[in-house]
């Protein structure tokens, strides 16, 4: 084994294994306020992606992807209120249906407005050739862009959550929604924020790495699957954990080339969740006590 | 005789030990009650007995037969039946349907008989019918037989979920809280209800918070506090136990 | 016994029978074709109806049962073990009387599995299948059982599409027709239109009438209750776990037949029938006709299946059936033919804040 | 302070409370009795806009709050400690309690939240010693504490409890009703539905007896305790029995 093709396999892992964490936390942001899995999470990595390229062509890319954010975020706030709001006490099975039901319709949404062509925004800084030399190992500099916004936005949702009034709102939402409303908190519009945001985080992750994973119209369900995969693995809810999560998994997954025919490469991350899933739900590093409190 | 015994049970949740080296054993055709503060793992020991979880130690003997670790459907198959502290109850199904449920252990037709519809599983059913009525009348509900369950008052759902539990003709009743949420009268009916089962020769382990239940119709009360039992005796003797005053009943002038 | 318990079923075969006799007077016999595809996909649907609607677990990976049983049956009935003939497997196959030589467009000498041979094992590497991914699943519950059953049926979609001999991308055709017996044959042949439709429609019947006992039996009753609330079941002696997985088994089963026999129907099978929008199309389906209503689920099944591959509703299939699906579960939760559907609609004109119950 | 007349509400197509009229006055402590499925909770829930009333009037501190939503109610001063001890179970117990002055933060009074904390943390000693776990690993008595403590975080003008003894070991449920008697001592109203009739009516100033849904009798806490038919419905038990509850 050749030791630079190795940090080359493991800098496209962190890469991806960023992208994935960025997906599980829009996943862990709603399912805390609302104990809900949104399926169609995947569709706004998509939509930021799409919708940041098509902008790009009226104006420069750093107002393109702040639009592509703000609509995404409005659309989100959309889907929130038009479907989920007016909802009382709705079952599990009842959400997953209707999340399901707006990631098929987003999606072909989408084919009919885009097309099935491949697109990607242009790199940050450089082009797709440029690159940076760090100890022999050459990386392009939007990896660095993908892993430093990341961590920007991982880092600022942990202050949020658990250092400011609403972050803790959030939270209070999803452990007990009417004793919450008790404390006079305004339950739906906690859930309309949580949408919002993840709505947001989500169209911000699809902007930075559409240069790098380019964007279609369906690439958001691997991405939700993945993602998923990510905020299993760390323990549902747990946003921290989720990027621990993610790493593992697009290292895995990177090294996977190696031993196994590249078209297998998603059946390895199902099979991680499906083993996780049954082994370990709680997750790797979920703490299986308060795992126990979290009512289904 | 004893009809269960237990022995040395223990069961900790995370750091938390919940049951601490229980033990006791229920004579046959008796009423024990099992009393204590919240939070001392009277639930949990129900849940162990009853096999909806797991002991980490000790062994529970029921009829001479070990059945500690056995899934709750196994028990439930060994004689032992069971309600439950919140009513739990088939929502959807009618009360005649959910004491139906209750026959399950006494019958025996699986998918495929099932699905050909075999004329045995038609006689079966019928006996099924039957003999749930019959339990239904007893306890004196039969009028509410077709009325779906979550439509009927708490009161009668409680004495729906004893007849289910009545089905399934246990040898050991397992009564978690009885009276919770029941008013005066109705705590009257359920005692009555519960001294009349006892007299059919079923064996009753019950928990429950209200004292005068507990006094009245209980041959021997166990008290528990942070999951160790501290009391084990008749009720005169356990109302008279310093201990148990101090920790549970409250002294008179505090 | 009680006549009207059959009454449904007696109106359910005269409907079969009427549909064929109008197609006929009417010269649209060529419907026929999509009614025997309608027939087979419900044929699934009532499957999962039962596993869903009466047992209360979802599935979202019901297209890879399907796609597991007409797959195995597609790539047993069209792969050449001539090479092989030697090979003292392929002999005992022989011996067996499990295989039977053809002649193929060239006409070379070919020799296949028989179809009948085909369709057991793929049934049978079907309930092998659901037994092995049931187990560990149907422990789960909610969102974890949802995205547990998807990535089986991602991964089934996966290996499909990513495997030479499985064909890859085309999938696999020139599937033989399937010969029951001499004279009976389900083939995408123009002259056996006619029967093929009722051999379809006599197995969808088949099923229904085998559910219908099941539901109204001990079996369905138990089935309801874990539904309802599943310790409490299990406290009433309900072997939960055993019972969830045997109606999975059951599920997957009617899936996969239903695979076999389109699979030699279309004399081929693609990988789209294996993609997670089959799936969710089947759930929109179940979902629709009221999860715990067999007849629902199966008129629906019917027809919205039939609407579809006549291509009523163009490119905007998937999105039919996603708007379909949020529409139902907003509005008409307990789905569209059940008395109190338009209960949801009112909802939104009235004050009234109380909701159904959990699931 | 809270005047409520011909309340009607209910769930769906069920009518749970038929023609309620009752009223609660500054600084006592008023107690609700009733057998399970009377209609307690309805009310309750019916006041604190957890469920929509149908019709009828609820005056708030001179305001009519029928059609606000719960947290508007809140905001105003009337809070609810709900049935069964709804604590945010994944959260610690100063979360918990900071929660609970949301509405002070709102309010922009955030100087006084400090001064609330000390004072919660005084009246349940427990909970400043519990104050970094986690409320769902609390005893249940413990969480009864702190559903009231959060509940008081609010600084309410009213605070309307649901079964506060609801499942709690006697002694415990001693301790429950003291502090309720102590904060009606320190000026605060309290509304008080309870299935321990005796208990509760022991310690209130007035009560109202609620029979499906209807206010049967209405009386000063004496009167109904000395009350024949009261004794009997409610109270018939626990008068012979042998362990009662002194407080």
């Amino acid at each position: 084994m050749n030791i630079e093709l190795f940090f080359q396999y493991l800098v496209a892992g962190l890469t991806y294994g960023t992208i994935y964490a960025i997906v599980a936390i829009g996943f862990n942001i709603i399912y805390n306020t609302t104990g809900i899995i949104n399926f169609a999470q995947g569709e706004f990595v998509m939509l930021g992606g799409m919708i940041a390229v098509t902008m790009n062509k009226f104006m420069p890319l750093p107002s393109a992807i702040l639009a592509a954010v703000t609509l995404t975020m409005i659309l989100g706030a959309l889907i929130e209120i038009v479907f989920i709001r007016w909802l009382v006490k709705p079952s599990v099975l009842r959400m997953i249906i209707i999340t399901i039901g707006l990631s098929i319709v987003i999606r072909e949404g989408a084919l009919h407005i885009w097309g099935e062509s491949v697109r990607a925004l242009p790199y940050f800084t450089g082009t797709e050739v440029s690159s940076i030399a760090i100890g022999g190992v050459f990386i392009s500099p939007q990896v660095l862009w993908v892993i430093g916004v990341s961590s920007i936005a991982v880092v600022a949702l942990n202050l949020f959550f658990n250092y400011t009034l609403p972050g803790r709102q959030m939270r209070a939402c999803s452990a007990n929604r009417d004793a919450a409303r008790l404390c006079g908190i305004s339950a739906k519009n906690m859930v309309t924020l949580s949408f919002v945001l993840s709505a947001g985080i989500g169209a911000l992750a699809g902007c930075v790495v559409s240069p790098i994973t380019y964007v279609q119209y369906d690439s958001g369900t691997g991405l939700a699957i993945k993602g998923f995969t990510v905020a299993i693995l760390g323990g549902l809810g747990n946003s921290m954990a989720a990027v621990a999560a993610g790493m593992m998994l697009g290292i895995l997954e990177s090294f996977s080339i190696w031993v196994m025919p590249t078209a297998y490469k998603d059946v390895i991350s199902i099979a991680i969740l499906l083993l996780i899933l049954f082994v370990r739900p709680s997750g790797l590093f979920g703490n299986k006590e308060a795992f126990s409190l979290k009512e289904f | 005789m004893a009809l269960l015994e237990v022995k040395d049970l223990s069961r900790a949740f995370g750091g938390l030990q919940a049951v601490n080296k229980v033990s006791f054993s229920v004579k046959k055709d008796t009423i024990k009650a099992l009393i204590g503060p919240n939070g001392a793992g009277k639930t949990t020991l129900f849940n162990l007995v009853s096999g909806m979880l797991p002991p980490d130690s000790g062994s529970i003997i029921f009829n001479g037969e070990p059945v500690h670790g056995f899934p709750p459907y196994r028990t439930a198959s060994k004689g032992i039946a069971r309600t439950f502290q919140h009513v739990k109850l088939f929502p959807r199904m009618t009360a005649l349907e959910n004491v139906m449920i209750g026959r399950h252990t006494h019958s025996k037709a699986e998918f495929i008989p099932c699905m050909l519809s075999l004329p045995w599983t038609w006689r079966e059913e019928k006996q099924i019918r039957v003999k749930s009525l019959e339990i239904m009348g007893f306890l004196g509900i039969s009028a509410f037989a077709g009325n779906e369950a979550a439509s009927l008052a708490y009161g009668q759902q409680r004495i729906v979920e004893l007849a289910r539990a009545l089905a399934c003709e246990p040898a050991l009743l397992l009564l978690d809280e009885p009276a919770a949420g029941l008013n005066m009268r109705e705590t009257a009916e359920i005692a009555r209800l519960i001294t009349k089962i006892k007299e059919m020769g079923v064996t009753v382990l019950i928990v429950e918070h209200d004292m005068s239940l507990v006094m009245d119709i209980s041959d021997e009360i166990i008290v528990l506090s942070y999951g160790e039992k501290i009391a084990d005796d008749v009720p005169l003797a356990i109302q008279r136990n310093s201990e148990v005053i101090r920790i549970y009943l409250g002294e008179e002038d505090a | 016994m009680n006549f009207h318990k059959y009454l449904p079923i007696a109106a359910l075969i005269s409907a079969v029978i009427a549909i064929q006799l109008l197609t006929y007077f009417t010269g649209s016999a060529y419907m026929l074709t999509q009614l025997t595809m309608s027939a087979y996909y419900s044929l699934v649907i009532i499957g999962l109806c039962i596993l869903m609607g009466y047992a209360g677990q979802i599935s979202l990976g019901h297209a890879g049962f399907f796609a597991i049983g007409g797959y195995i049956s597609a790539f047993l009935t069209t792969c050449n073990l001539l090479p092989y003939r030697s090979h003292s497997l392929v002999s005992l196959f022989s011996k067996a009387g499990l295989l039977n030589m053809s002649e193929d467009l060239y006409g070379g000498q070919a020799l296949h599995f028989h179809p009948w041979a085909a369709c057991v094992m793929a049934v049978l590497f079907t309930i092998i299948a659901a037994y092995c991914i049931g187990g560990p699943v149907l422990k789960l519950k909610g969102h974890y059982l949802a995205m547990a059953t998807l990535g089986f049926g991602i991964i089934v979609y996966r290996i499909v599409l990513g495997t030479s001999f499985f064909g890859a991308a085309d999938g696999l055709s020139d599937v033989p027709s399937f010969v029951i017996f001499p004279g009976l044959e389900v083939s995408g042949k123009s002259s056996v239109r006619i029967q093929n439709y009722y051999i379809a429609s006599g197995l969808v019947i088949a099923g229904v009438i085998i559910l219908l006992n099941l539901i109204n039996s001990r079996i369905g009753r138990a089935l309801r209750a874990i539904h309802g609330a599943e310790d409490a079941a299990g406290a009433m002696g309900v072997n939960t776990a055993k019972y969830k997985l045997h109606t999975f088994v059951l599920s997957a089963v009617f899936a996969s037949i239903a695979g076999v026999l389109l699979t030699h129907y279309n004399g081929g099978i693609g990988p789209s029938e294996a993609s997670v929008m089959k799936s969710v199309r089947y759930v929109a389906i179940v979902a629709i006709g009221g999860m715990a209503n067999l007849w629902g689920a199966l008129l629906m099944g019917f027809l919205l299946n039939f609407l579809s591959l006549r291509g009523y509703f163009g490119s905007f299939d998937d999105a039919v059936f996603g708007s379909i699906l949020i529409i139902i579960m907003l509005f008409a939760p307990e789905g569209l033919l059940h008395k109190n559907s338009f209960r949801g609609i009112k909802k939104i004109f009235s004050h009234t804040t109380k909701e159904e119950g959990q699931a | 302070m809270l005047k409520i007349k011909n309340l009607e509400s209910g769930y769906g197509k069920l009518k749970v409370l038929k023609r309620v009229s009752m009223h609660v006055n500054p600084g006592e402590i008023v107690t609700i009795v009733g057998s399970n499925g009377a209609g307690k909770t309805t009310l309750l829930h019916s006041i604190a806009g957890l469920l929509k009333a149908r019709s009828g009037e609820i005056i708030f501190d001179g305001q009519d709050i029928l059609r606000l939503t719960t947290e508007k109610i809140v905001f105003m001063g009337c809070s609810l400690v709900p049935e069964g001890r709804q604590v945010f179970s994944t959260m610690s117990v100063k979360e918990n309690l900071l929660l609970g002055a949301y509405v002070q933060y709102r309010k922009k009074q955030k100087e006084r939240v400090r001064a609330d904390l000390e004072r919660i943390y005084d009246l349940f000693p427990i909970l400043r010693e519990r104050e970094r776990q986690l409320a769902g690993t609390l005893s249940g008595g413990e969480q009864q504490m702190l559903a009231i403590g959060r509940a008081l975080m609010a600084g309410p003008k009213l605070i309307m409890m649901d079964e506060p003894s609801m499942g709690l070991a006697p002694l415990i449920v001693k301790d429950i009703f003291h502090i309720i008697l102590k904060l009606r001592n320190e000026g605060n109203t309290v509304l008080l539905v309870e299935q321990n009739a005796k208990a509760a009516l022991s310690i209130a100033d007035r009560g109202y007896v609620l029979e499906t849904g209807r206010i049967m009798l209405q009386g000063s806490a004496e009167d109904l305790l000395s009350n024949k038919d009261v004794q009997r419905a409610y109270l018939g038990r626990d008068i012979d029995s042998e362990v009662e509850l002194k407080l």
